[in-house]
């Protein structure tokens, strides 16, 4: 039997591996060591591995990442914990003008090998303040590397990829699945003996042949749901692509089913103006135009700062019911 | 400008300040009712966070009544009121009413904020009351601006901008306090110091002196650290500031020592780790200011233990109207999602029309 | 004979005019007053209007931009000045959750009518961390409104519809464009008596019928200077299409026109991924796709840091041959 | 933790420091080789920016260079150096060669940072320089990183980060001030104070009791405030907080009092209206630090007006080379524009292959 791993663990298990392997690297931020981690993805960790590597912040959020980011020109390897990515409004001109242009700047002299990681996304009730979805905003950068795992498997794998990684990768995870649970095998079951995703490789969660649903982190799931109706109630079979990373990104998979289904939309929770679905969709026309026989759409989350109320803001982030609708309207 | 803090006046004697000697017997017992209101509407709004009625976070400020109670008490008509993610206690002392603030909690229309915003974001600028934030030290450079404001429009008034003892080591919040200083501008910040920031103890998120205020002596500020516990203390050394806003327009950093018993939010599953039992317990028993005040109120002879039951009952009374309320109380429509975005598109006025707004597909 | 006047002259028209119609704007920002400003688009206003109205702040934009949010909500109108757009890192949080957020979480009772403005461009020489053009990261948000001018005219009269919108607005002013002149009718050659343009109001700046290019701020003057050329060399008839707002956004405009030319390229000095031409590049592709010949097209900066060296400086941003060649690959 | 300064040495004696006595005459001689070598560089970088050579900004440090020259001197091997974009001092004092620093102001691929960074973003890891920053105060962090690097690797060494009294005013600065003394962390924050932030005065950007550095006080941190323009005092005094770095890994905010003779910036259009002429001039011809350091050189009979002539003279024809080393190296190519965005590209290494990087269509 498969084994079965919570999101949550699953991160928890690539830092700890991640800190066996490599002497360098430190965890930080808020609640992270004594408290265990506001959503207790660091649950263990400090018992384990002490003060020196699972360091309790302030809440000081331009001062940590930038001292990260200044440690880790040194050489440290910190994976930083926002308890929030939303709290990167606070820390943004240590993110942009520091982790992802220092390297740059100083003529490629220095790198800055540094995860930024916390939870991103909306749905908690927690109001507009606490459920920012920047990674469209992040990818915007060259210099940033930007990574949205859907599930635990990925998360695993993909975590382990961005700690190994020089360059800054910002690394955002989902309060909605850290509680879920995916196989994820372990270390002795697998031939690398360690589960390890390139970052920059999308990955094909359902094949199809009539329309390309293509999505990042939670929205994945969003897509798989409506899949399973479009094949159930409407005989029409949907590829599903997560591209796991956001930058660098995985084209190449993008177009190849987009070349054979001939139909595709964007799913994501974040906003619609200038987001992630927007390059796409402008990659998917601009490069293949005349493979596609229908516009290219995406969904977002509605347009409006993320509202409180809890049957609205379910109904704010996308569904797979709309997604069957919006899937309908072109096929 | 004088940078120390004025000298402690002598213990006990904060009953005796002008500021507390002009309170009538009925306003003392107003004090009691509305610290007793604010417990009983939050421990009511716990019971419905238990019972799944809400989302998100509810940080409750139970312990901490006589802060809120005891500074907001001191205002007037052009004094304002801001603060961070704890702000049921704000509200309900500039006198917004358990309905619309619980009904914000069930998240329904009939909310202080329409459902839009939750339990951090609670406002009511008819009440000179500008929120109820969610980022820590997001509210003090606000809070700032509203002292601008007074001063710009020439009103004598001061703006009191609350923010916790994690908060202070944001940088917006020293940013605020040179600007303050440096312009004379009239804020008083007051820093709920409960101890702890999540399960942080101060010792660990903050390098000080003697004390967190202390901070404002850099900025050439006045500062001033105190216990909450007494709210004739809290009244009588927040007026020193408050008054002193008031005519020389000038800044003030007052940190107001004090406890909150349940954890950083409902949510809080390690409120017994990063304190022990025997602490909290201590100041449940022992540093209670609703019962410190019900004891002065019976010393002083102006209420017997039995009107004091009876406005605990009526409280209670009341925070359980406020869940039936807000229980039948509808929820926002779904249109309402693109409603108080833009104010020029809400007013339909010209410039909401020309042009796309939102970018729903 | 027509009034000319710089980009810089016709913003400190608008101020002046502004400020003399509302005693409650007041102009605030790093070196506005005594100074002048450090381009001068300020200059001579603290003279006239003296120290309540014109105010040097220090070094704090998220302390002094906070705080003209906070002193909005209580009714003044301030028009911050960031020295640089691309400071905005530093204030970000309160530019994001209290101007563009307080409205929505206080259910609409509190606004923010407060403008943000400053020079948002490269090609100065003045490296990376100077050369920031945030408005598809700030147009990301409901909530903002963003305006990009691309001449004197234009920025006249958007700098007063912006102090008088009740909303935030994010003005991007540009130092190449400070100094050059247009015409600029003089307020008693006017009907209304006054210069105003409304925000989403889009502007051909030039008919053509064979190809659409769109673009904002100084990328029109770009795309201008192509279709002479393409006119010239080439018997290619191009419409431009200034944007002039992101956010509302004139989308009507757009199509109407690309309904017209069937080919369009989006213009814009920004970074390509998630930038405004892709979210615009979407909207026509999604809204219009039988009219299109061709894929919607976009040119940007180059996909990395704003690069000091002053030769690449140049390169790197979008010129009118780059246009006349993309051009030229869909026509 | 000592909180506050220690007590200043009588004047006139920090050539007797242990420091300043373990000067050879040669180390003296060549404090001042780098002072004139610093201002000749920037002088004759200045001609070239007016002879249209360079683009953006040129901050010159002119008039300030014991302060840099004084304090780097005291660095060994695990000690480092970062600052703002007024950055040419601290580059030549770590050892970075005129060439390389005179090409990248012309945009070179010979430049420092390969012509991409430009005047204000100059770096060299290797002689232990981290930059070269453009924000205000964002370099401050950064600095604190370095420090917690050394902490963390158990090296004995200190960070220096230098920054403006008009960036004492940022957030950052101060979030990084409570990290520095809650963790014990050798990081020596240098307030290089020379009373104007572009054209606003000290008193007109902060608000202070005694002085900038003392907002140390406030974190529970060593602070001083010194003159910079003797080279013995920079030495004697900054020696203090390094030592105090390296055996006790103990912050430190130091305000060193200095002043700038040019524009904020070449491009300051204002630089006679917001200063006197008189002050300006008072600074040139009674507070030179070279000046005075020549008068030390000579009163102390280790070189004679002759001996400092020469060196003047070859600093000023190593300037000149400089400048045509820039002139004849060859600008970056354009494929270098997307070079050193990515290390994994750059190193050609699997991550680096995998997935899209760069976006241009
Ligand atoms: C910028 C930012 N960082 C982190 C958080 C998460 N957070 C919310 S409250 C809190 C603790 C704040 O403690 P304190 O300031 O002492 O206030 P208290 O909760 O004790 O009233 C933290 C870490 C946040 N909301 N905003
Ligand atoms: C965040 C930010 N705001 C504003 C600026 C523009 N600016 C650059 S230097 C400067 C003055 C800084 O003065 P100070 O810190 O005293 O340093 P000095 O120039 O005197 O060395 C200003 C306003 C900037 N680069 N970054
Ligand atoms: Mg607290
Ligand atoms: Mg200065």
């Amino acid at each position: 039997m498969p084994r079965r791993l919570s999101y949550r663990h699953a991160l928890r298990e690539a830092f700890d591996e991640e800190l066996a392997r490599d002497p360098m690297v430190v965890l930080m931020g808020e609640e992270v060591a004594q408290y265990n981690g506001a959503y207790k993805v660091t649950e263990g960790l400090w018992d384990k591995w002490g003060d020196d590597r699972i360091v309790d912040t302030p809440i000081s959020e331009a001062g940590f990442i930038g001292m990260g980011i200044g440690a880790s020109m040194l050489g440290v390897r910190p994976v930083m914990e926002l308890m929030f990515w939303s709290f990167y409004t606070v820390a943004w001109d240590q993110i942009v003008n520091n982790a992802a242009m220092v390297r740059y700047m100083s003529g490629g002299k220095i790198n800055c090998p540094i995860v930024i990681r916390g939870p991103a996304n909306g749905g908690t009730g927690v109001g507009a303040t606490h459920s920012h979805t920047p990674e469209n905003i992040l990818a915007n950068f060259p210099g940033m590397k930007c990574v949205c795992p859907s599930n635990a498997y990925d998360a695993k794998g993909l975590m382990k990829a961005a700690i190994r990684d020089n360059d800054p990768v910002m690394f955002m995870e989902s309060t909605k699945l850290y509680g879920e649970e995916w196989d994820v095998p372990s270390n002795d079951e697998l031939p690398d003996g360690e589960l390890f995703i390139p970052l920059g490789v999308a990955d094909v969660k359902r094949e199809g042949s009539d329309i390309t649903l293509i999505a990042h982190g939670r929205a994945v799931i969003t897509c798989l749901k409506a899949a399973e109706i479009l094949e159930a109630e409407h005989g029409i079979s949907a590829e599903v692509v997560d591209i796991r990373t956001i930058r660098p990104l995985d084209e190449e998979t993008i177009l190849e089913s987009v070349a054979k289904t001939h139909r595709a939309i964007y799913v994501e929770e974040n906003k619609p103006f200038c987001g992630v679905g927007a390059q796409i969709a402008y990659m998917i026309q601009s490069t293949i135009f005349d493979e596609l026989d229908a516009p290219v759409l995406r969904i977002n989350s509605l347009d409006a700062p993320a509202i409180y109320s809890p049957p609205l803001e379910a109904i704010q982030l996308p569904t797979p019911e709309v997604v069957v609708e919006k899937a309908l309207s072109i096929c | 400008m004088a940078k120390a803090t004025s000298s402690a006046p002598p213990a006990g004697s904060h009953a005796a300040a002008p500021i507390n000697q002009s309170l009538t017997p009925d306003d003392k017992i107003g004090l009691y009712r509305l610290m007793s209101r604010i417990r009983r509407f939050e421990q009511v709004s716990l019971q419905h966070y238990q019972g799944g009625k809400m989302a998100g976070f509810l940080h409750l400020y139970i312990g901490q009544e006589s802060v809120a109670v005891g500074t907001i008490s001191l205002l007037g008509e052009n004094d304002h009121v801001i603060t961070a993610y704890r702000d049921h206690a704000h509200a309900l002392a500039v006198g917004m009413g358990m309905d619309e603030c619980m009904a914000e909690l069930f998240g329904k229309a009939t909310g202080c904020s329409k459902g839009k915003g939750g339990s951090m974001h609670y406002f009511e600028p008819s009440k000179n009351y500008w929120g109820g934030h969610g980022i820590v030290a997001g509210q003090t450079p606000l809070g700032l601006g509203l002292a601008y404001g007074l001063k710009f429009k020439k009103l004598k008034g001061a703006a009191l901008c609350y923010l916790g003892d994690g908060a202070v080591n944001q940088g917006a919040f020293h940013e605020s306090l040179n600007l303050a200083a440096l312009w004379s501008l009239p804020v008083i910040y007051i820093i709920e110091n409960n101890g702890y920031s999540m399960g942080t103890s101060q010792s660990r998120s903050s390098a000080y002196p003697s004390c967190l205020a202390e901070r404002a002596a850099g900025y050439d500020m006045d500062w001033e650290l105190f216990s909450g516990e007494d709210i004739y203390e809290v009244r009588a050394r927040t007026q020193v500031a408050i008054e002193r806003a008031h005519t020389l327009s000038r800044p003030a950093v007052l940190e107001i020592a004090t406890y909150r018993w349940e954890g950083h939010s409902v949510a809080d599953a390690n409120k017994e780790k990063y304190r022990t039992k025997e602490e909290v317990e201590r100041f449940k028993n022992e540093h209670d200011p609703i019962q410190r005040w019900r004891r002065v109120l019976i010393e002083e002879g102006i209420a017997s233990e039995e009107d004091l039951k009876k406005i605990d009952k009526e409280a209670q009374k009341e925070a359980e109207a406020s869940g039936d309320f807000a229980k039948a109380s509808p929820y926002p429509t779904p249109e309402s999602i693109f409603e108080d975005v833009y104010w020029e598109v809400d007013n339909k006025t010209d410039a909401g029309q020309t042009g796309r707004h939102f970018f729903n597909d």
